[in-house]
């Protein structure tokens, strides 16, 4: 019964292949990626529109304030409104635009984070793309993403698309770094590069109520940390959204931008966040695995999309709660602490299967990484540089 | 492998190609070099290779079209630099193109089908990398350390002096 | 511990060696730091030396040596090392303890100068050095000590550089020991051409053993007279004495230094040392070498003396005598009373030590006054210096009873009275007795007694010192730098300069008791032999005649100079011969006169072989070059250069050809490289 | 039909001419490191070609040079690219023809 529950999607979709059946040999691939892209699309076009409204909500919440609470029950029917309204703007180029390349820039975005979405496993066999080098591939498009947001700002000829677009592709190439970095402990334990296989390397649990998941080791979990910090960066959230602060530089690459195509930025930027979550899902807690042992009756797509849901709760908070960090804050930190300490991952990452995996590994993997950050927060300790703070008038 | 796809690849790759070459704005050229390089990323896959598609869009898209980007921003001043094509140099190209295919028309021998393979996991790649091809993938490294502090160096300098 | 120290003997030099290369590298303003580290490796070498000294008493004639090889030449190796024997112990306790004295009292005496801390290194370095002479078991180490010993000398005369009579003296002081060390060199080169070796005692087979005598045979009297060379430099002996007084122009304290532990000490220590040589082939105890060394000491003992008698300047005065007491131990020396010598070097350097420093403290008090005329009425001014100079003024005029240098005065003359040669250099030696008596009351007398007789000394009074100090300071500052002390109300010197003095005094009365004919311990000790208790032996005949002398010496001093006018009462008597003394016998005219003329002579010679003689001969060759080259350039010019010229115009003109090809266009080449690439494609396939 | 070696070697080639033209007839500098790049790229291709039709079994070389070449390549095009940054704060052009120091 579970079973057949978990597996419903995939039985549907042969199910509609077998109605097929009459057609010649090369179209069947053809139909089933269709399929699977159609899926793909509307999954994450609805949860989109869920995302977009319950941001706002959960902000609203956070600052003391209602969120959109007039078109529909409980202004649930927010996003529609929206996308009307985007669709039926006007769309404005400028005048000494380069056309072709402003263009192409919005699509180029969305394309880039729909095919990074396609490698995740979203359930038991519910993989869109399963290719041999998924988190490889997931890298190789998002890092299309730093071109297309070149192209838009270049493209617009603006003062302000220009700067943003440079402050979005140095935080991004500068992020990069960690982020990949920190899938290579990963990768390393699991010895491979697919996303399946790091999933199934997640099975399993300790005492059937600790689960295998990566984040439960040492370096799992600093490394969980590095990553959902760069994902952040990567997705232009805030505290990483210098590229577009609305108070420094109007809305970055995408000043320019209006009606249709801006859709296109705002879904392609939260379809980057989905992507950047399913991946923190999959390398690190475990993917489509439940928690318990107990609980595993429930299906599995529906603890994968719990797991993203609540990260994305996460991204959401975070939103609500933190301020703008400067451009060279971001750059320091990257640099000078993200970058030392996924290194120091590989290394703990490594010790910990020289221990044999077990108790010691833990611990020896957990002292290798309290050393270099406390070494590191040693040398990177700015607070000496400043004198102490004197209240002149506030006695 | 099939034919169609191939077909494909190959226009959109010289296509991308001609256009790198031949457009007379430097950001676009940059551009269709781009598409030039995902074409031949295709084409990798098609030939069984995926790993080293993905590496190509990977290091190409990722890494050495945002650097040409950022040259041609640094650089940008100089607008009305290009006069003309230079003719011999097409003309050279042209020729040597000719003789190249030429070349490989008279070798009977090249016209073969592709044999069965075993997929080339990425495995098998660490692998090897790891135990035959270890040392020059210390070599690899070794200079792109080196080029990366001589770039750095290169870019800086210059900037000193201004000062 | 025995044979620790025997093999660790090189730590008492090496310390004040190693502390003065410390001190060199500190700054001149770490004036504590270089003070406690000179006194702290003195303490050091005193201690070591001490540690030495008690292991040579386990039996009588103590002598252990440790030789290495230094390096192999060939089949020879030289050899260096070091020995451990009474002669050398005495020597090294007797050394660092009036060194470590002569320091402590540096301290007050060199406050003021800017250059404190240089001046402890060199300090430091001289006491190295001629501990190094002291415990050298070869005369090749000797040799190099010795010579550290005269640069040291050098460096600490011309200490005050920015005085061209300091540096003339440093000068002069170093050129003159220099002509006695080339005789010392020689007659080293000599003794390792007949030996073999240098090492003194090798387990028989050292120069100064059976072995080495033996090979060296009749001219031991040569090079024994060689090496006297060196010591008749060293110790200020006639004919090369005249650099000793002009060393004064030193710091006292290395005058003290110079006179009582190191320098002087070191040609008579010379001659004890390798006294074997000396004494080699003696019959009845006399060889022609030791009759020369009793010649030159009894000459050098009576001329200093006189000399002595007609200064004004108080260390010149004092630094004849020690020309004169060297003479006496080189009498005694030659007269085959070697442990007399010793015992009467080591009492000197006790009581000379005493006195300079004593002379320092007048000198450092009346602000760098050194003229006795000027002095006068000092000893209710300076009482503990009175009264330590007055012991330092007895021991030298052989009191005996009380005071070490009248015992040790006692016994030279008891070994020079047994001379088989003559009895001449005994009665010279008695003479030089009542002189030395007479002179040095007249310098007390001088100095201490009746009334000031300057304006500047009388103000030496508490009332007006600082007016005095006034009208001083400027003179000061070309002395002692300008961070003189003023002494308002302190007439006697800081304790610092105090407590040497008397340890010093301490020191020479208590040694009477290892010297007295009752217990001779210290005779018996240099000699190896065990000392016996004999009272009876304490009073001798010659006692009597010696206390006899001295008392007719101090109370004739005391008739002719009780009452001290403008002039000395000698030179209202004799005129002449005070003239004559005081120009010290004028020398150093005559040495102006000869020596230095003549070498002036031998220069000009050299001057003008070199201007007219020489300077013709390579003009000469030079004139020949230049006609070579004026007809080689005539032949290159229209024969060579013609042919040359044209094959570079050609090349020049191929090279405009080929340098065409070379657009300095990265595409050119580019295209070049691509078109050689078809050609060789179409090669390829064309042969393929 | 499979496309067969030939056809591969074919696009290649054209690859490599095109890289070449770039690189030949165009007169800014950055072009001439597109055209590099590309010829690098139509080596990269025959390596991956010659390994795929090789006869089976297959060592992985081809695969490994072209993953090396491309890791030199970008390492060539960062310093590349640094030297035209370089050349431009010097010259104040991109372009070469100016830039012909080494004419003899």
């Amino acid at each position: 019964m579970s079973d057949s529950l978990d597996q419903i999607f995939i039985s549907a979709k042969h199910w509609i292949l077998s109605l097929l059946s009459g057609l010649p040999d090369w179209a069947a691939p053809i139909i089933s990626s269709l399929i699977n892209i159609g899926a793909l699309l509307g999954v994450f076009l609805t949860l989109f529109a869920a995302i977009s409204v319950l941001e706002r909500k959960i902000l609203g919440r956070m600052q003391n304030r209602y969120g959109p609470n007039r078109v529909g029950p409980f202004g649930l029917f927010q996003p529609v409104a929206d996308g009307i309204k985007m669709l039926i703007k006007e769309d404005v180029v400028p005048a000494r635009a380069d056309k072709v390349v402003h263009f192409i820039a919005p699509i180029l975005v969305a394309a880039a984070a729909i095919l990074a979405l396609g490698v995740i496993p979203y359930g038991r066999n519910m993989t869109p793309f399963a290719i041999d080098g998924g988190i490889l591939f997931f890298f190789a498009v998002g890092s299309t993403t730093e071109l297309a947001v070149f192209m838009a700002g270049w493209g617009s000829n603006n003062k302000f698309s220009m700067l943003g677009a440079m402050r979005a592709i140095a935080q991004m190439v500068s992020y990069e770094l960690p982020l990949i970095l920190t899938t290579l402990p990963v990768v390393m334990i699991v010895g491979a590069l697919s996303p399946d296989a790091i999933v199934a390397a997640q099975d399993g649990y300790s005492l059937s109520v600790l689960p295998h998941w990566f984040v439960m080791t040492p370096w799992g979990a600093a490394a969980f940390v590095l990553f959902f910090v760069s994902g952040l960066v990567e997705s232009n959230r805030t505290p990483f959204d210098v590229p577009e602060g609305e108070s420094e530089i109007v809305a970055g690459h995408m000043t320019e931008y209006s009606g249709f195509k801006y859709a296109t930025f705002f879904m392609a930027e939260y379809f980057g966040m989905f992507a950047i979550s399913g991946l923190a899902v999959t390398l690190f807690l475990g993917g489509w695995h439940s928690p318990i042992a107990a609980l595993n009756f429930i299906p599995s797509y529906f603890w994968f999309f719990l797991k993203l849901s609540a990260l994305l709760f996460v991204y959401i908070w975070v939103r609500g709660t933190l301020p703008r960090t400067r451009v060279d804050q971001i750059m320091n930190f990257a640099w000078k602490f993200m970058l030392p300490m996924a290194f120091t991952l590989i290394v703990a990452a490594a010790v910990w299967h020289y221990q044999g995996r077990g108790l010691a590994g833990w611990l020896w993997s957990l002292v290798v990484i309290a050393l270099v950050y406390l070494a590191l927060s040693r040398l990177l300790d700015t607070r000496k540089k400043f004198a102490t703070r004197t209240y002149r008038f506030a006695e | 492998m099939n034919s169609v796809a191939f077909l494909l690849i190959a226009i959109i790759t010289l296509a991308g190609a001609l256009a790198a070459a031949a457009l007379p704005r430097l950001i676009h050229a940059a551009l269709s070099l781009v598409v030039a390089f995902v074409g031949v990323a295709a084409s990798f896959f098609l030939l069984g290779a995926e790993f080293v598609g993905l590496v190509q869009v990977f290091v190409y898209v990722g890494a050495v079209a945002v650097l040409i980007v950022f040259t041609i921003l640094l650089t940008r001043r100089e607008v009305t630099g290009e006069r003309g094509i230079n003719w011999g140099g097409a003309i050279v190209a042209l020729a040597v193109f000719g003789g190249l295919l030429w070349t490989i028309l008279k070798t009977k021998s090249l016209a073969l089908p592709a044999p069965q393979i075993e997929p080339l996991t990425v495995k098998r790649i660490g692998e090897a990398l790891m135990t035959n091809y270890v040392w020059p993938l210390q070599c690899v490294g070794l200079v792109l350390t080196a080029a990366l502090i001589g770039a750095l160096v290169l870019v800086m300098e210059e900037k000193r002096e201004e000062k | 511990m025995n044979s620790w120290i025997v093999s660790n003997l090189w730590l008492i030099p090496a310390m004040p060696l190693a502390f003065s290369l410390i001190i060199l590298t500190l700054a001149n303003s770490r004036r504590a730091g270089a003070a406690g580290l000179a006194i702290a490796g003195q303490v050091i070498a005193f201690v070591l030396s001490l540690v030495a000294f008690l292991s040579t008493l386990q039996t009588p004639g103590f002598r252990a040596v440790h030789n290495f090889t230094w390096f192999t030449f060939g089949d020879q190796a030289l050899r260096l090392g070091w020995v451990l024997d009474p002669l050398a112990a005495a020597m090294m306790i007797m050394i660092t303890l009036v060194g470590l004295c002569i320091f402590v009292f540096s301290i007050g005496y060199m406050a003021g100068d800017k250059n404190f801390t240089r001046f402890f290194a060199y300090l430091s370095f001289f006491s190295g050095a001629m501990l190094g002479v002291v415990i050298a078991n070869s005369l090749l180490l000797l040799f190099v000590s010795w010579e550290l010993v005269g640069l040291a000398s050098y460096l600490l005369i011309g200490f005050w550089i920015d005085r061209p009579s300091a540096a003339a003296a440093a000068k002069k002081a170093f050129i003159t020991t220099r002509i006695g060390d080339l005789g010392f060199f020689l007659g080293t080169l000599w003794l390792y051409h007949n030996s073999g070796t240098l090492l003194f005692y090798d387990q028989g087979r050292g120069c100064l053993e059976e072995a080495g005598l033996l090979a060296i045979g009749g001219s031991a009297t040569f090079i024994a007279l060689l090496i006297f060379c060196g010591a008749v430099g060293k110790s200020g002996q006639f004919p090369l004495h005249v650099w000793l007084p002009d060393a004064m122009e030193g710091p006292t304290p290395v005058s003290a230094l110079i006179h009582a532990a190191t320098m002087v000490a070191a040609g008579v220590f010379l001659i004890a040392r390798v006294y074997p040589l000396f004494s080699l082939g003696a019959v009845n105890g006399v060889t022609p070498s030791l009759t020369v060394v009793v010649s030159v000491g009894v000459v050098t003992a009576l001329m200093a003396s006189l000399i002595a008698l007609a200064q004004f300047d108080i260390k010149r005065i004092l630094a004849y005598s020690t020309v004169s007491q060297l003479g006496l131990m080189m009498v005694s020396l030659g007269v085959g009373g070697v442990a007399a010598g010793i015992m009467h070097l080591i009492a000197h350097g006790f009581f000379k030590a005493l006195l300079f420093l004593g002379a320092g403290s007048v000198i450092h008090g009346l602000h760098h006054e050194q003229d006795i005329r000027k002095m006068g009425g000092l000893r209710w001014i300076l009482p503990v210096t009175f009264l330590t100079y007055a012991i330092g003024m007895m021991n030298l005029s052989g009191v005996p009873f009380f005071f070490s240098g009248g015992w040790t005065k006692e016994e030279v003359l008891h070994a020079a009275g047994h001379w088989p040669v003559s009895r001449l250099p005994y009665y010279l030696m008695l003479a030089g007795v009542i002189l030395t008596a007479l002179y040095m009351t007249r310098q007390i007398i001088y100095v201490f007694f009746g009334s000031a007789r300057n304006t500047d000394v009388q103000s030496v009074r508490p009332a007006v010192f600082d007016s005095v100090e006034a009208a001083t300071t400027t003179e000061n500052i070309s002395v002692g730098g300008t961070g003189h002390r003023p002494v308002f109300h302190a007439h006697e010197s800081p304790p610092v300069m105090t407590m040497p003095l008397i340890v010093l005094a301490l020191c020479s009365i208590l040694f009477v008791l290892v010297l007295t004919p009752a217990w001779p311990w210290l005779h018996a000790y240099l000699n190896g032999e065990p000392a016996r208790v004999d009272f009876g032996s304490l009073i001798q005949p010659m006692l009597f005649l010696s206390l006899a002398l001295v008392a007719g010496g101090i109370g004739l001093g005391w008739l002719i100079y009780r009452r001290i006018r403008e002039t000395d009462p000698l030179a209202r008597a004799q005129p002449g011969l005070f003239r004559f003394l005081e120009n010290k016998m004028w020398f150093d005219e005559f040495y102006e006169q000869t020596v230095i003329t003549f070498s002036r002579i031998l220069a000009r010679l050299a001057d003008w072989l070199d201007r007219y003689f020489w300077d013709g001969l390579v003009r000469l060759f030079a004139g020949i070059g230049q006609a070579f080259g004026v007809l080689s350039k005539g032949f290159d010019d229209h024969g060579i250069n013609a042919g040359v010229d044209e094959t570079m115009s050609g090349t020049r003109g191929f090279g405009r050809l080929i340098a065409a090809a070379h657009s300095g266009q990265i595409q050119t080449y580019l295209g070049a490289i691509a078109i050689g690439m078809l050609l060789l494609l179409v090669l390829y396939a064309w042969l393929g | 039909m499979d496309p067969t070696l030939q056809l591969f070697l074919i696009i290649s080639t054209a690859l490599f001419s095109i890289g070449l033209l770039a690189a030949l007839s165009r007169r800014h500098a950055i072009f001439i490191l597109i055209g590099i790049e590309l010829m690098l790229a139509a080596a990269n291709l025959n390596f991956i070609a010659f390994w795929r039709f090789g006869p089976p079994p297959q060592q992985p070389t081809g695969v490994l040079v072209a993953i090396f070449s491309i890791a030199i390549a970008a390492a060539e095009a960062a310093v590349g690219l640094a030297l035209v940054i370089a050349i431009y704060r010097h010259y104040h052009t991109t372009s070469v023809d100016k830039l012909d120091h080494l004419k003899g």
